[in-house]
Order: C-alpha cells, then structure tokens, then sequence
C-alpha cells in the first residue's frame, strides 16, 4: 500500500520535473501513432485479395507498358521493407505519389487546398459544441434529478442518435432547396467578384452555416452528457459546500469553483472528440459538395482515387495528433495536480 | 435461487423509474416486431417496381414511391431488417474483441496491459470514419466489408470501459478477501469480477449497437454498402444521388433518417439507463 | 508458550516516481523497514501506529497477500514465503483476515450464504448440507439471524454492524488458529463498535484463537489486545505486555502519542501539553523521530537504534530507553 | 439575550425512499465565546443542524423554527441578505483534510476570495491578511502560494480554520474538523482552536462522533440521538452525573487509558431508519430501560438542574434523587 510521496514527508520545494519529460513522453506517444498510421495506410492496399497491380491501378483494364510502369512506380517487385523504406521517405517529404482523378497534380498539393476549408468548418461547429454543451450539462447538473434534467437528457441522447448526414440532409432540403434561404452548396459563389474582403466573409459564412449547424446537432449531446456527469459529482464535494459555505454568488460557485474541476474529464474527451469530427466532415461535405477534405475522401472513393484517399488519412492522422498535443497542454494547464 | 429472482426484480423496479429507458424499451419492440414480420406490415413487395416513380404520400402509397417506383413503405420496413442485422453482428464481434482484449489487459495487467492499453490508444486516436472508408473502398462495397471495417475500429472505448471497471474491481478488498481464504486467480476472475462487469458489458454492448447501426448508415450512404441488399443508409445513397432534392422528394429523404434515429435512439437510452444503474453497483 | 508467528528483518519497499528516465537513481520507499517481532500462540497482538505507519502493508506480509522485498516470516517454524502454492493454500486455512471496510470488503452480487460459503467450498470442505449447517455454525457464533430468509440477503440489504459481522464469520468459518482484524471497527459508529469488540472477546474465549489486532487507536488495544508493537513510519519503535508499555512507556514517540489521546473525562491542563510540531521531514540515516523528539541527543542524528530490551519482554528502539 | 439561540428546529430531506426526518425539534443556544459540542453517531442529524444554519440544504428544507443571531432572526430573511451573513458572521469548518478546499486554486486564493465576497479591500492587502492568518495557525505563511495537494492532511486542515476566520466571525461551525486526521495532529488542531478561540472570543459549534473530544474541547455538550436533543448541559456535570441511557451508553463506548474497563458496552441494533422514526422516544428500540410509557410517549423537556436537560422519562431531578 504505497503512501502518497507527501505522508512520507519526502516532498521538498520544487520536487517537479522539469517539462522534457512531458515533451519526451508526448512525443513518444505521437511518434507511435505516427507510425501506426504510415503502417495502416502502408499495409492496407498490400493485404487485399487480388494482385497489387490491379489494386493500385483502381481495377482499370491497362496495357502491359503502364502495368510495368506502375511496378515501378510503386516498387512493387521489391522486397516488403523496402517498399515500406521508400513508403516512409516519400511520406515525411510529403510525396504521397500523384493524383489518378487530378493527374498530375501530387496529392498533398490538392489536400493542402482543401484543408483550410475543413478546418474552418470543424473549429468553428467545435466551438459552438462546447459551449453548448458546457451551457446545457451545467444547467442539468445543477437541477439533478429534476425534469429538466430528465428532459436534457433524453432531448439530446435522442439528438445524438439522428446519423450526421441524414441531418445534413434535411438541413439542406428544407433551409436550401424549399426555403431558399441558404446556397445549395460549395463554399463560396463561383466567379463571384467581391466589392470588399467583408462581403467575401459573408459569402463563405452563408455556404459555411448549414454544414457547421448538422455537426453542432450531431456532437453537442456527447459535450453536454460528459460535463453533467462530471459536474454532478463535482457538486457532492465538500470544497462546494465551503465556497457556498463563503457566501459566493451561484454563479461564481457554479461557474467558477465547479466548472474548472468539472471541465477537466471534457477536455480530455475533446482529443477524442476531433478525431471523431474528421469523420463527419465527409459526410457534411459530401452533403453540401462543400469543397474540403472530406468531399476529397469521398470523391477517390468513388473515383477509386487510391493514393489520395491514403494521403487524405495520413493527414487527418497528423491533425488529431496536433490536437492532441494542444489538448494535453490545456488539461496540464488546468490541472496543478498534475507535476509535470 | 430466491437472491436471483430477487436481484432481477430489484433491478426493474430501478430500471422503471427512469421514463426515457421505458421509452427506449417500447420504441424497440414496436420497431423490431414490424421489422421481424415485415411481410405482414408491408403493404407491397419490396422489390415491385410497378408504381408511378416520385408519387407522394397518398391513401395508395403511404409514403410515395421512389425514383424506380418502388414503395417506400414496404422497401423501407425490409431495408430495416439489414441495417439491424448489419448493426448487431458488427456490434457483437465489437463487443468480442472489445471485452477479450479489456479483460486480458485488467486481469493480467503489467506488460501486457501496458502493450495493448498502448495499442488501444493508438487506434482510438486514429480517425474512425476515414480508416473504415479506406478500408471500405479496397475491400470493395458490401455488407461484410462494413461489418469488418467496423469491427478493426470499433472496439478501443469499449476496452477501456471494461478494463477500467476490471481495475475498480480489482481494488476492492473482498477480493483480497477471497485470495486470502485461499482462492486462485482463474476462480477469483470468475466468482467475483465478471459477475461484477457483465453488467457494464451489456450496457455498452447496447450502446455498441446504435454505434454500429450510424456508422452502417453512414458508410452505405457514401456507396459503401450492397446495392442489393438495401439498408436504410443505402435508401438514403439512392435519394442522394438520384436527385430527390431535385424533384421533392422529401418523402423519400425523411422515413428512412426518421427510422435509423428512432432505433439508434432506442439503443441509446436503454443502454445508457443499464450503464447508470449497474456503475453505482460498485459504490455504496 | 511457543511463538506461532517469527518475523525477522521483514522489509517491503516501494519504488517512487520519478528519477530519472532510466529509472536508475530512483528514490525507495520503505513502507515496512526491517520489522522483527514474534507472536506467541493465544496472544492478541496490537499493532498500533498512525496512518503510514506501515502496519496494514505489515499485516498483509503476515498473510502472504504481498511479496516481501527482504526478511521472512515463519508461521509454526516454516517461512511463508518459501511455501509453494498447494502449501501456502493448505496454511490459508488456518490463517485468516478481518477486513476494515465493511462496504467493500463484502462482494455486492453475492449473497450472504455464498459470501460465507466460499472458503469452504475453496477448500472443498463436504457437501452442501455440511456446508450449510457450517455457516448457520458460524453465523450464530457472530450473533446474526441464520434463516433462509437472511442468507439469500445481498450486502446492500443490511447494515455496516452486520456487515462487519458476516465479514468475521467468514473468517472463522474455516475454524482458523490465527486471525489478522486490519482496523475491524475503525468505520463503525462508537456504540456498534464497542459490540463488535465485545463479539472478539467472547470468540478468543471459546475458539482460543491467536489475533494480530491493527488500530490507530491506542486507547482500544489497550483495552483489547495482552501484547503490542508501536509502528513509526515502518519501522517497531517500541513492544512488549499492553501494562508495561502504556502505564511505563519507554520511546518518546509512545509517550507522544499517549498524551495526544483525548481523556474519556474532561481534563483541563490536557490541553496544556505540548504535542510537537507536524514537521514530517524525514532523517534519512539517524533515528526517524529525531525530527519530531521532544529532547534528541546529536547522537540520535546519525546513529539508528535498534530494538534492544530494556526489561523482560518490553524492547524500545531509543539510545534512552 | 444569548448570541445565538434556535428553537423547534425541523429538518427534512425528501428522497427516493420517502422524507426523511433528519431534525425532529432541536433547540441550542450559544453565548458569545463560548464552545458547545454537539455529539452523536452517524445519522443523528447533527451535520444537517450545521447546513440548517447556513441554510445550505440541498433537496430538503427547514420546515419549522426559528434561528435568532442576535436577536436577528434568520431563516425568514431574503437568499441576497443572508448570503450576507454567510461566513461574515457564520463561518464554517468542514473535513478539509477529505476535500474541503478546491484542490485546483491556490490555498491564498481561496482565502482571498471568502474576504474580498464581504470587505471592500484590495486584493493585495487581502492576500497580507491570508498570510497573516496563516501564521496565526502556525503555517508557514508562503503556503498561500500552494495547491492543497501539496500540503499534509493537519497543513490543509490549518489552512480550512484560517480561511473560516478570516472574518472573526460571530459563530464558527467546526463540523467534524479532525476526523480525519492521525491522533497526534488532532490534538495539535483541537490545542490550536481551544487557544484562539480564547484568544478572538469566538463562539464556536463543535460537531463530532468522538465525546472524548468534545469533553475536552467544549464548554457544553449537547447528545443528539434519531434527530432529537437527548440531554444537554455543561461538559462537567455531563460526565459526573449523565441522565439519559444513551448518554451512559456512549461514554462506556469509549475505551479510557486510565483504567482498563473489564467492558466496552455497546448498543444492539442499529442507528434508527429516519423515513420513520420509532414512536415515543426514538431511543427506546435500543434502551436497556425501556418501559410500555417510552414506546407511546415523546419524553418532554426535563431540567435536572441549571440547564442540565435531559429528555428521559425515567431521569430524576436532582433535587428528589437524595
């Protein structure tokens, strides 16, 4: 039964490591799933039935000189790892090899296009889930048990269960196509000439409202589940009692002294909680041919676009890692329990 | 035993209080029971293309038809047998793996936990919906590749859920207790923590179901799923792409969206009610 | 009387965190620090010290329910932890453990029946019948009802006292020689406590059992226990007879603690003893208690005492004892 | 007129299993610098006597008395003006040691922040009077400084007193303040209370499950038993002459140092199901003299002598025992 370092009076000033070890431990962590991801996107079109060659050339019937040209190009003869060796280089150059559909363009150069968009829309329905989320679980936590909270609940459990792109869907069909009173799609009106930089900001806020408002239906339930949760058990502490106790308004005791310990289990679920987005954004954008990433996945996948759809997974596995590293900061920065 | 039959009646008078998980029992069977006996409650043959395609609603075809003149009604109580299917298979070999690998890594624990909690961390980070696309597009559409893309990528918050139950467990003293009459590990495993954890596996593997059930409708509406045997994602791909925005058609985008929320929801209070009542087991 | 327990240089450490990324220069903690005591048969022993004290880790290496990192501890003469695994099962049912939580020492999905059922059916003691009249045994031997009714009750359904009663009889189902209670009644209200000790007394009475008794409450083991060890941050500082030791107590650290005991009758001048101050530094080669001793000598800084016997039975690790 | 006096006061909670009468009718008074204990077991409602008072009862509600602060009465007074009041002139001392400070602020900040909710000050000049307080409890006043995670169970409990006087408060609340501390640093607490209490002239209500404590630590000691005063009156005569069954009872519950009781007398039973107490007197399930009167009839107030009080039938007043 190991005694907390502090009963054992072995704690002196400064006892806390410095933050390499953080940055040692974080970067192991994002260099394996680094790897994983390269290994993934690497051994995937090499582990299906049917001979490489096909696989890579999408099933297209091809002439004997393009079949050995490909045989090249992707080192197929070679020995596994050394495949895997030019795989790797070619990765960390950023060379995921060239578009099929967008030939010759190389793929990053058509990701690197279309990144901005996805992230604009994911950040942005991100910020709204959270604070939706926070607004709600903390009204919920605060009346536990009573209707309110009953109907919170199942309100938003329900919400949560309608698929992403059925929502998008309707969103579409009702507010475009019958109301009129959003575009039907992609994220700015072509050949448009702005008179100034705010009317172009308009323009991409119009095409960008119904993709953000289905992600913010689809995920502001989990943000609102978590953080009632959380804040109901943080409400039976004791130090609740002692700021009440002090005479502290509600909303400073709700807002100030639960909130900062409640929020800490939804921070570490906002890592997660990306990852999961990056998914949803194919389906918003393949809804609303809404010009990122996501339309980018769906389109090779019906282009059978291989090298792009491997690039485009590759490169949402270095975003969660990022977010990942971002989030961990803010959770180290949240919690002084936490020594390094 | 009478203590049995004393839990389980315990158990329901908990479980009865909570009006949404009572919800959620009553929209299952209603949806179920017409799925089970679709010929009875679907009016036509599914596969009859013999209406006026894009009718809407009317006393003839409840729901309208679609582009090819096919009944929505009668394709879409058939279409729910697959997506249910579709989703419990994926959800149980989820479960599988799920609860193999958390239980293995709670019992066991030192370097085995430590490698599979690693590798658990790692594919729950990763992407889920690009990866299964990926998967999906190599595999080539159909219904097992969606079950197969779903099973490599489903299972990680599911280990952790139990793994870290299995820990709990394993902290509280009558375990101690029991090895200090003289039980071995293997009898310790079996009396005392799995009777502790069916209850949180069960309820996850509800919720494992709707997961699998949205993540079905979501990989067949991007033309992941079998043409053939259609689900109500695939209903949804072909309103898509053959234009019942265009035409209107709304009859033919919101039944099916309606269907995959109302089950999925089901699923959703049902297994969240079981995983509020059997995590306060463990507590006072 | 001969010693049932022997426990010579008995050490468990703990690795800290931190250290180095290698984990070489890692800093030890020693919960329990080369105890040596010996248990003689019929005894009830107390183990007194307060919160990290290292008594409960103590208690577990009694049972074998950790491994040690050094030392050994011989049960009837023979080390428990040379002992294979078909031994060690046999000497388990002899040797039992009363626990201090009585909500989480009781698994909740079992009934009462099965919760005191298992070590007979561990040690494939008769059939269900004989089973059946053994536990029925034991219960009316802790004072609890024994119908149908009862046994088939899950822990939720009754109260802490008789939880912390089922948790006895499961120990003495087995009809054991030596039983470890880790602060049986540290959890329950004044007046349940008093009856469960009470239970103790009459069981040592009729079953001559041998008790090793864990408290941080010195008053109670001295009501309760005939023999007692003082713990300080894992290591014995002072044992010998319960009278010798609290009516004449020989380590600074005992008579510190004896004087911070609040008396039963209001006594005015108990406030007006000093009590130390908390200063929890640690001296890492002298005596552990020069930081907090009312009067240490220079010596005590580098020199650590060992236990040594300042008169028949009664041993103190302190250069003044 | 007493600093502090509470009449009739009843309490209950509502629950799933049905209302739970937590405070059947308590009265208490509580004069300027003196220390009242207030003891019983778990489930005597003495701690919903201390939210009863701060009026901080979460799904339950005083439903009848009064709560006089200086004549002031308090329970009718609006939530804005009573917040007030709350640590300004009631103050309260919780388990800090088991989570009574928030472990993500500074212990200086969480000081600061009860001072500055009452007194137009500076925040510095706030934080000189935290460190000052930290010193009055014998910390070392650069711990304002620090996370309660870094500080020892007796530190934390420290700072938790320090913080309640912040504002030499009229009456101090310690609800079991050293229940979870080792013994030695409990007596350092109690020791260290005792001493400013005497020296700032507080009234203090001491809550605790342990009598030894109180015997040494308060003026007059009030045994609550099923959410009813079984018998009050000052430390001294409660010792020598106790009354009530469960009075006696719980003073042989305690093992004693001086003499090695041949019996510890415990109680049978168990603490009594609140959602519905026993008829008559609630005690009378586990009282070794119950008679049929005890079953069907409530003990009404009886003086022993001064304000020696007991609520027995069977209790004789002084004067007719010789």
């Amino acid at each position: 039964m190991p005694v907390s370092r502090l009963d054992a009076g072995i704690v002196q000033k400064g006892d806390f490591q410095l933050t390499s070890r953080w940055w040692i431990n974080r970067g192991v962590s994002s260099l394996l799933v680094l790897v994983a991801a390269l290994v993934v996107n690497f051994a995937i079109p090499r582990l299906m039935p049917g001979s490489p060659v096909d696989i890579f050339s999408g099933g297209v019937k091809l002439t004997r000189e393009a079949r050995q040209a490909i045989v090249e190009r992707f080192g197929l003869d070679e020995s596994v790892w050394e495949q895997f060796y030019k795989y790797v280089v070619n990765a960390v150059q950023g060379d995921f090899g060239v578009s099929f559909f967008y030939y010759p363009q190389p793929v990053i150069e058509v990701i690197m296009e279309a990144l901005p968009w996805t992230l604009l829309i994911l950040v942005t329905a991100m910020i709204f889930q959270v604070v939706i989320g926070y607004w709600l679980g903390a009204m919920a936590a605060w009346k536990a048990g009573s209707k309110t909270d009953a109907i919170l609940q199942a309100v938003s459990l329900f919400v949560f269960s309608t698929p992403l792109f059925w929502v998008a869907m309707v969103l579409l069909y009702v507010f475009g196509y019958q109301l009129g009173w959003f575009p039907l799609g992609g994220a700015y009106t072509i050949g448009e000439i702005y008179e100034s930089a705010w009317d172009q900001a308009l323009d991409v806020i119009k095409h960008a409202t119904l993709p953000v408002i289905s992600l913010i239906i689809a995920q502001y339930a989990t943000y609102q589940l978590i953080l009632r949760n959380s804040m109901v058990a943080v409400l039976k502490e004791q130090y609740i009692l002692t700021a009440e106790a002090k005479g502290l308004s509600k909303g400073r005791v709700k807002h100030r002294h639960a909130a900062r310990n409640a929020l800490l289990p939804m921070v570490t679920f906002l890592s997660l909680s990306f990852a999961i987005s990056l998914g949803g954004s194919v389906f918003v954008e393949t809804v609303f041919s809404y010009p990122g990433v996501g339309k980018l996945i769906f389109d090779s996948v019906m282009s059978r676009d291989y090298p792009m759809l491997q690039g485009c997974f590759f490169l949402f596995s270095l975003v969660v890692i990022a977010v990942n590293i971002f989030v961990d900061l803010i959770y180290r920065f949240l919690d002084p329990r936490i020594a390094y | 035993m009478r203590s049995e039959l004393r839990k389980i009646d315990r158990f329901w008078r908990v479980y009865k209080k909570r009006k949404s998980a009572v919800a959620g029992l009553i929209i299952l069977t209603v949806l179920v029971t017409i799925i089970v006996f679709a010929p009875v409650f679907s009016p036509y043959d599914p596969d009859a293309k013999d209406a006026i395609p894009f009718t809407p609603p009317g006393s003839e075809h409840l729901l309208g038809t679609n582009d090819i003149g096919v009944d929505i009604l009668s394709e879409m109580i058939y279409a729910g047998r697959v997506s249910l299917i579709v989703g419990i298979t994926a959800a149980g070999i989820v479960v599988f793996i799920g609860s193999l690998i958390g239980l293995f890594a709670g019992f066991l624990g030192g370097w085995v936990d430590e490698i599979l909690m690693r590798i658990t961390d790692i594919v729950i980070i990763l992407p889920r919906f690009p990866l299964m696309i990926v998967m999906a597009a190599y595999l080539g559409p159909g219904v097992w590749t969606i079950i197969f893309a779903y099973s490599i990528v489903g299972w990680p918050s599911l280990t952790r859920q139990i793994r870290s139950q299995i820990l709990s467990v394993k902290e509280a003293s009558f375990i101690e207790a029991s090895r200090a009459t003289g039980a071995g590990n293997i009898r310790i495993m079996f009396t005392h923590v799995l009777p502790n954890i069916q209850g949180i596996i069960i309820a996850n593997g509800v919720m494992e179901i709707m997961f699998a059930i949205l993540t079905e409708a979501g990989l067949s509406f991007l033309g992941l799923g079998d043409p053939t045997q259609k689900s109500w994602g695939v209903m949804l791909y072909f309103a898509q792409i053959q234009g019942a925005f265009l035409r209107g058609a709304w009859w033919w985008i919101f039944p099916p969206g309606i269907c995959i929320a109302l089950i999925s929801c089901s699923f959703n209070y049902i297994g969240t009610a079981l995983n509020d009542l059997f995590g306060l087991k463990l507590g006072k | 009387m001969d010693a049932i327990y022997r426990i010579t240089d008995l050490t468990k450490s703990y690795p800290l965190p931190g250290g180095g990324l290698l984990k070489k220069n890692r800093k030890v903690f020693r919960a329990v620090d080369k105890v040596s005591l010996e248990i003689n048969s019929g005894d009830t022993f107390g183990i007194v010290g307060e919160s990290g004290s290292g008594k409960t880790t103590l208690a577990r290496l009694l049972l074998r329910l950790i491994e040690p990192t050094d030392g050994n501890v011989y049960y009837k003469g023979r080390d428990v932890f040379r002992l294979n695994r078909s031994e060690l099962k046999k000497t388990r049912k002899e040797i039992q453990m009363i626990f201090q939580d009585p909500y989480s020492s009781l698994d909740p999905r079992k009934s009462i029946f099965n919760i005191i059922a298992e070590p007979l059916k561990v040690h494939k003691t008769g059939s269900l019948s004989d089973i059946h009249t053994r536990i029925v045994e034991t219960l009316e031997l802790v004072d609890l009802p024994t119908s149908d009714d009862f046994l088939s009750k899950t822990p939720g359904e009754i109260s802490g006292g008789q939880r912390q009663r089922i948790g006895i009889a499961r120990a003495l189902v087995l009809k054991p020689e030596f039983v470890v209670a880790d602060e049986p009644v540290s959890m329950l209200d004044a007046s349940i406590k008093a009856g469960i000790i009470e239970l103790m007394t009459q069981l040592k009475k009729k079953i001559n059992l041998t008790y090793v008794f864990i408290t941080h409450e010195l008053a109670l083991a001295y009501h309760f226990c005939n023999r007692i060890a003082v713990m300080y941050l894992g290591e014995v500082v002072e044992t010998g007879n319960i009278d010798d030791v609290i009516q004449s107590p020989a380590h600074p650290y005992t008579r510190l603690l004896l004087d911070s005991i609040p008396p039963t009758e209001p006594d005015p001048d108990w406030l007006d003893k000093r009590f130390g101050k908390s200063d929890f530094s640690r001296n890492a080669e002298g005596c552990k208690f020069f930081v907090r001793c009312p009067n240490p000598k220079d010596s005590c800084l580098h020199f650590r005492p060992s236990l040594s016997e300042i008169k028949r039975g009664h041993m103190v690790a302190c250069q003044l004892g | 007129m007493s600093l502090l006096s509470i009449e009739n006061l009843k309490t209950h909670y509502y629950t799933d299993s049905g209302v739970v009468k937590a405070l059947g009718g308590v009265d208490l008074i509580l004069e300027k610098g003196e220390s009242v204990g207030i003891a019983g077991e778990s489930g005597c409602g003495k701690s919903t006597l201390a939210l009863s008072l701060i009026r901080l009862i979460k799904n339950g509600e005083i439903i009848h008395g009064k709560i006089r602060l200086e004549g002031q009465s308090l329970l009718e007074l609006p939530e804005k003006e009573f917040n007030r009041i709350r640590w300004n002139r009631i103050s309260m001392i919780s388990q800090a040691a088991m989570g009574g400070l928030n472990p993500v602020f500074t212990i200086g900040t969480q000081i600061v922040e009860g001072i500055l909710q009452h007194r137009k000050m500076k925040k510095r000049a706030a934080m000189a009077l935290a460190r000052e307080l930290l010193r009055k409890v014998e910390i070392d006043p650069d711990m304002v400084k620090n996370y309660p995670h870094q500080l020892s169970g007796g530190m934390k409990q420290r700072a938790m007193i320090a913080m309640a006087l912040a504002l030499e408060p009229d009456v101090v609340i310690a609800d079991e303040p050293t229940t979870a501390l080792d013994v030695v640093i409990q007596a350092q607490i109690i020791k260290m209370l005792r001493k400013l209490q005497k020296e700032m002239n507080l009234s203090v209500l001491f809550i605790s499950h342990d009598l030894s404590i109180l015997a040494q630590a308060c003026d007059r000691i009030m045994i609550m038993y099923g959410g009813k005063c079984m018998e009050s009156g000052d430390t001294a005569t409660l010792f020598k002459n106790p009354q009530h069954p469960y009075t006696r009872a719980l003073i042989n519950a305690f093992p004693d140092l001086k003499s090695r009781r041949d019996k510890l007398t415990g109680l049978p039973g168990n603490t009594p199901d609140m959602t519905n107490p026993p008829t008559g007197c609630c005690f009378h399930p586990r009282c070794a003299l119950v008679k049929d009167r005890c079953i069907s009839e409530q003990p009404v107030r009886q003086e022993i002598n001064g304000d020696h009080v007991v609520y027995c039938h069977f209790a004789k007043p002084l004067s007719e025992e010789n």
